[in-house]
């Protein structure tokens, strides 16, 4: 099977590293927006990229960053939507305005972007939608239409609507039905995949591969940000690894850091996440054998 | 930071190898180097310590391969990488262009292994020296470590001494999950070993409170960071204080210069900053500052006179 | 916390010797018990473990005794205690006064010292159990502690074994600073030992930056707190492992209920909460309540299923 | 030589531990003066005890509890004043109103009063003169009329002057000059110790030693509050320990969290602290012997 889609290039610019002050601050539902006054992440940022956190501040035990999607980037600040899960996210969830934190970015590689004028899909899950305004204000200029599906378990879950409202038509699904259709992205999704020419995806790795491959079996190519368990961000601790195919049409285990978040859809092999298969590149080296 | 006057000569040697810093990455903390040049001059540090190699490409294990811990997390990446080709074609090279200073860390589950990967590296440019890993714990053969029989571990060593460039010194890397650190590093040393890189990750194991099982698929891992740093500090100690000839590379939790002190004085002459890189990427450069004002501020013109101070 | 049915049968036993909260102090961390009245109901935890007693009354090392470290801290307090014939006096009969149960931690530097104190610790009302001390790294003589070394363990463990009230069960307390854990819990049990309490502290170094010199006037000293955890539970898996049916006291950075699940989970029958008592003077109740709820969350209708479930 | 002191005896009160809020907050020059909303502890305290704080918060790194001196209890309230040093006291320093603290309180033995109407001498060092106002209040309130030497450094790191001067005379030293007599506050000792009945101090050890040397040296009683290392706070982990003179005048090592902090200024043997000197009770069983 030929793929649908090339590989996610990289960012245009470097990371860079800073101590920077929150500016502004806001729950919104379940989770926290932040405004970062981040000037010189904001001016290199691009659509699908993460910012990575130190957290719990200077007499921390977390030694570990924790990393988020940017939600927007421009005029000087850096928003990003948190939601407080283990003690790393609900530090951050308590940050005030005027505190100082320490954030690296941008980090990752970007949505890559269709021909102009490509009618676009985009599918966010819970805070994972926040992920996707950018990138909606981005195609629209690059003239395609933007339609978006934004599902939660639960109204209080859901995030960026508004935001994606403004940029085109917007599908809400929950759950429980306490907001939008009851039911989950993929519904929506169905009904929407056949008139796209491309979609865009990031939220939980179930919804991920369910979205991913809807699009595939429509033969529309997709692009998923994954969330995998990464303990710096940076491509340097090989910790958030999956199963990738590339160009060569073979397996490696790919960090999601640098050679993500940012994947195509057909690429990540899911159902293989967590497991070693004998055909990932290396495997042999592990005592893995062919069955 | 008060201003001090940070002249202080920072030169050192890894064995009879010249850096001009102290401060390295550690072995797996910062992969081959390339992703940290946003935010270090990589000519500046000490070296590159390479992600250790062994013959063949690897995968590594399946994730989760981390579990963050109190002040230090586990690993079990199961030495994911290209192989000795691999290195040889693209990483050194990269290295090597740059000027980059790289310490090569090789491993492998057999002392053949070892002794061809010796001879592989011998002559590369750039590569300073070699770091013997036979005391990873995340390697698929799990029996007995290398590191953890001196018998074993001086095998391991003497092959690599003899197959290795005449020109690189060759440092064996220990683990602290032994009864006895002196004995292992008084083996090493005896059967050829240049200098001695202390330590490696203890052995550790999370359980994961929901699925009732280990966070890790290889059950145990490999812990680090500033929550090892006394066990590495004693480490370092004890070997100095029974081998004050042996140049040791210290590493186990640094994350400041005041932490890099303690190894300075407790007798190591170079120093590997690992999971911290993962905190903070510039970290290396960092504690390389900070190590050189605490010298100053202490009266010290060169780091070489802090080697081992505390044991006078 | 989400109110949950927490009627989980938390009772579970030392040897045989059963108690009704799987959660006791550590020795060394809740002196003899008395300190902790005002924040603890001690008659409802597993039992109180005494502060390593010796012989003869003891001084203990001179100040500094300590060091604060990332999630954990170094000590070398020494063993400073009234000596047994002042714990038979004053310690004990307060305790039993008071219905808490004691199980005694006994300490010495020759085969014959633990003896003579197991010798007179027969028959003592209140006395559960003896947790025989043969890890400290602290004591005077340095040397090999016994416990890393199985043969002398065993000798201590057997000589202990013999001379004991057979009413009270005997718990060997290990030290991970050995190669092999495993081997020692063997041979302990082997000789006689009825569980196996793990881990004592490990082997640590600060050095002060200011004074550069070990902060501890004995050099080193032990490292405790949560910044242990992993290797503690590493230990624990092990030899739960190879020896499944041997009771075991789990402990090293125990600090919540969820921590404390980890290790029944690995396979201890009860817990200790040690270093984090300094932080919490009330945790080890808490501990219990948030065992009982995490096993209640969990589906366990008692503390006794879910011991060693990890392995499953 | 026979003491001119019995040992403080214990308090009144057990301690309790509370997770407290701040209620008020000010810098006092070198100093941050907290006011916790308290009232279980505040109505406990007695002249000479101290609390417990928990450092760093939820993510925290550092295990081991901060003990500070209560510089006023009442009205529900519990003051204390921070000496910014590392990173725990950093952190409390850094505490704003209405943020949450852990706090194990009131610990230690108070000073001992002495009869109605004896004249005292109450000498700080630094922060320590906080300590010294509630004891100053209460011996007042006995009849005794009291000077108080307060010292320290630098203007900016004396404390409490004012609220001692309330209560009586004031005498200030500053090694510098920059406030009062230039000077250590032994200057002033040697001037004030012949007309009072009893001296009480708080302060560094080298200033608490030179104190007790001089009251002893004029055969007047003295009370100290020492300042050791410690861990717990509450007696349990034996880190806190230096060499004491008992009433049978055997030397022990005793527990300056739960046998002190307080202590008779005659029975610490200042000299031998750091030390294991061969006549401390146990010192035989660790293989000093007697020269
Ligand atoms: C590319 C990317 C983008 C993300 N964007 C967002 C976002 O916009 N908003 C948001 O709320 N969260 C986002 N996450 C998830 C967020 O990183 C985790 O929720 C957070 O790290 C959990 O840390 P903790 O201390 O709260 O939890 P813990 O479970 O205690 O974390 C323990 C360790 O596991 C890691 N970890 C745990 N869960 C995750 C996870 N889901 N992803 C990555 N690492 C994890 C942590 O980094 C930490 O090292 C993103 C993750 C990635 C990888
Ligand atoms: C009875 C008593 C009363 C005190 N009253 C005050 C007060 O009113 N105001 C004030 O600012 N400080 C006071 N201190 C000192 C204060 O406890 C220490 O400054 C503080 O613990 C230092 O912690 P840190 O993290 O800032 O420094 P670090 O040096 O990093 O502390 C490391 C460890 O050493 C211990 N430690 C370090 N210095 C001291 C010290 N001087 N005393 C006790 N433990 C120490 C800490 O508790 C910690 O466990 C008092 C100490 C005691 C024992
Ligand atoms: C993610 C990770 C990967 C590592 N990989 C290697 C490795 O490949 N070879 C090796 O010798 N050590 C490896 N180590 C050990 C480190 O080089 C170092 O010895 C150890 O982590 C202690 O130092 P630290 O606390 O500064 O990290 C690894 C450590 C970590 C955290
Ligand atoms: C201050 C201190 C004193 C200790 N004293 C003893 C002791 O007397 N006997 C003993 O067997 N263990 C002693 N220990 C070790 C503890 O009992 C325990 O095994 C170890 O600290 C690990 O548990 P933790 O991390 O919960 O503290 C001591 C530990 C500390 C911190
Ligand atoms: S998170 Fe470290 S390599 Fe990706
Ligand atoms: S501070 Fe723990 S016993 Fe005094």
């Amino acid at each position: 099977m030929s793929s649908l889609t090339t590989p996610a290039p990289r960012a245009a610019h470097r990371p860079v590293q800073r101590i920077v002050e929150v500016a502004r601050r806001r729950p919104v539902g379940a989770y926290v927006e932040l405004v970062l006054a981040a000037p010189e992440i904001a001016e290199r940022t691009e659509p699908g990229q993460f910012v990575a956190f130190a957290v719990g501040g200077g007499t921390s035990a977390h030694l570990l960053r924790r990393s988020i999607a940017i939600a927007g980037a421009g005029n000087g600040e850096v928003t990003v939507v948190v939601a407080p899960h283990g003690p790393g996210s609900t530090w951050l969830a308590g940050l005030r305005v005027g505190d100082p934190v320490d954030v690296v970015g941008p980090l990752g590689r970007p949505y890559p972007v269709p021909a102009p004028g490509t009618p676009a899909l985009l599918v966010g899950g819970g805070y994972g939608a926040a992920a996707l305004v950018g990138l909606a204000a981005h195609l629209r200029e690059a003239g395609s239409t933007v339609t978006a599906v934004c599902g939660a378990a639960s109204a209080d879950r859901l995030s960026s609507v508004d935001e994606l409202g403004a940029l085109g038509e917007v599908v809400v699904t929950t759950d429980d039905g306490s907001a939008g259709r009851q039911g989950w992205v993929t519904d929506a999704v169905a009904d929407l995949v056949g008139r796209v020419g491309v979609v865009y995806a990031c939220g939980p790795m179930g919804m991920l591969r369910a979205v991913a491959e809807q699009a595939t079996a429509a033969g529309v190519p997709s692009y998923v940000a994954v969330e995998e368990s990464m303990a710096c961000g940076i491509g340097v601790c090989m910790t958030c690894v999956l199963p990738v195919v590339g160009e060569d049409g073979r397996t490696r285990f790919a960090r999601s850091c640098t050679e993500g978040p940012v994947f195509g859809g057909d690429r990540v092999r899911f159902a293989d996440v967590g497991t070693l298969p004998w055909d990932v590149v290396g495997a042999d080296a592990m005592g893995v054998v062919a069955p | 930071m008060t201003a001090v006057e940070t002249a202080v000569d920072m030169s050192t040697a890894l064995g009879w190898a010249p850096v001009p810093s102290p401060v390295l990455t550690a072995s797996g903390c910062s992969a081959n180097g390339a992703e940290l040049e946003p935010f270090v001059d990589l000519t500046a540090i000490g070296a590159v310590v390479t992600k250790s190699i062994q013959l063949r490409p690897r995968s590594g294990r399946p994730t989760p391969r981390m579990a963050e811990t109190p002040s230090g997390m586990l690993n079990s990446i199961g030495l994911q990488g290209p192989g000795i080709d691999g290195l040889l074609a693209d990483d050194l090279p990269w290295l090597a262009e740059r000027g980059v200073r790289a310490f090569v860390s090789i491993a492998g589950t057999r002392v053949e292994d070892f002794a061809e990967l010796a001879q592989r590296l011998r002559g590369v440019p750039g590569v300073l020296g070699l770091e013997v890993n036979i005391s990873c714990p995340n390697v698929e053969s799990r029996g007995e470590v290398f590191a953890c029989d001196p018998v074993a571990a001086s095998d391991v060593v003497s092959a690599v001494r003899a197959a290795a460039d005449p020109a690189q010194p060759v440092y064996a890397k220990l683990s602290p999950d032994v009864t006895d650190i002196v004995g292992v590093a008084r083996a090493v040393t005896d059967a050829g070993a240049d200098g001695l890189s202390m330590i490696n990750t203890l052995l550790g194991l999370v359980i994961d409170p929901d699925t009732m099982r280990p966070v890790l698929g290889g059950v145990t891992g490999g812990l680090s960071g500033p929550a090892i740093r006394p066990v590495a500090l004693r480490c370092v100690w004890q070997v100095h204080q029974a081998l004050p000839d042996v140049p040791i590379l210290g590493m186990g939790g640094i994350r400041s210069g005041l932490d890099a002190l303690q190894f300075v004085l407790a007798g190591a002459s170079a120093v590997s900053v690992g999971t911290a890189v993962f905190n903070d990427p510039s970290a290396v450069a960092r504690v390389h500052d900070e190590l050189a004002a605490a010298l100053a501020e202490r009266g010290f013109g060169s780091l070489r006179e802090a080697v081992g101070y505390a044991h006078r």
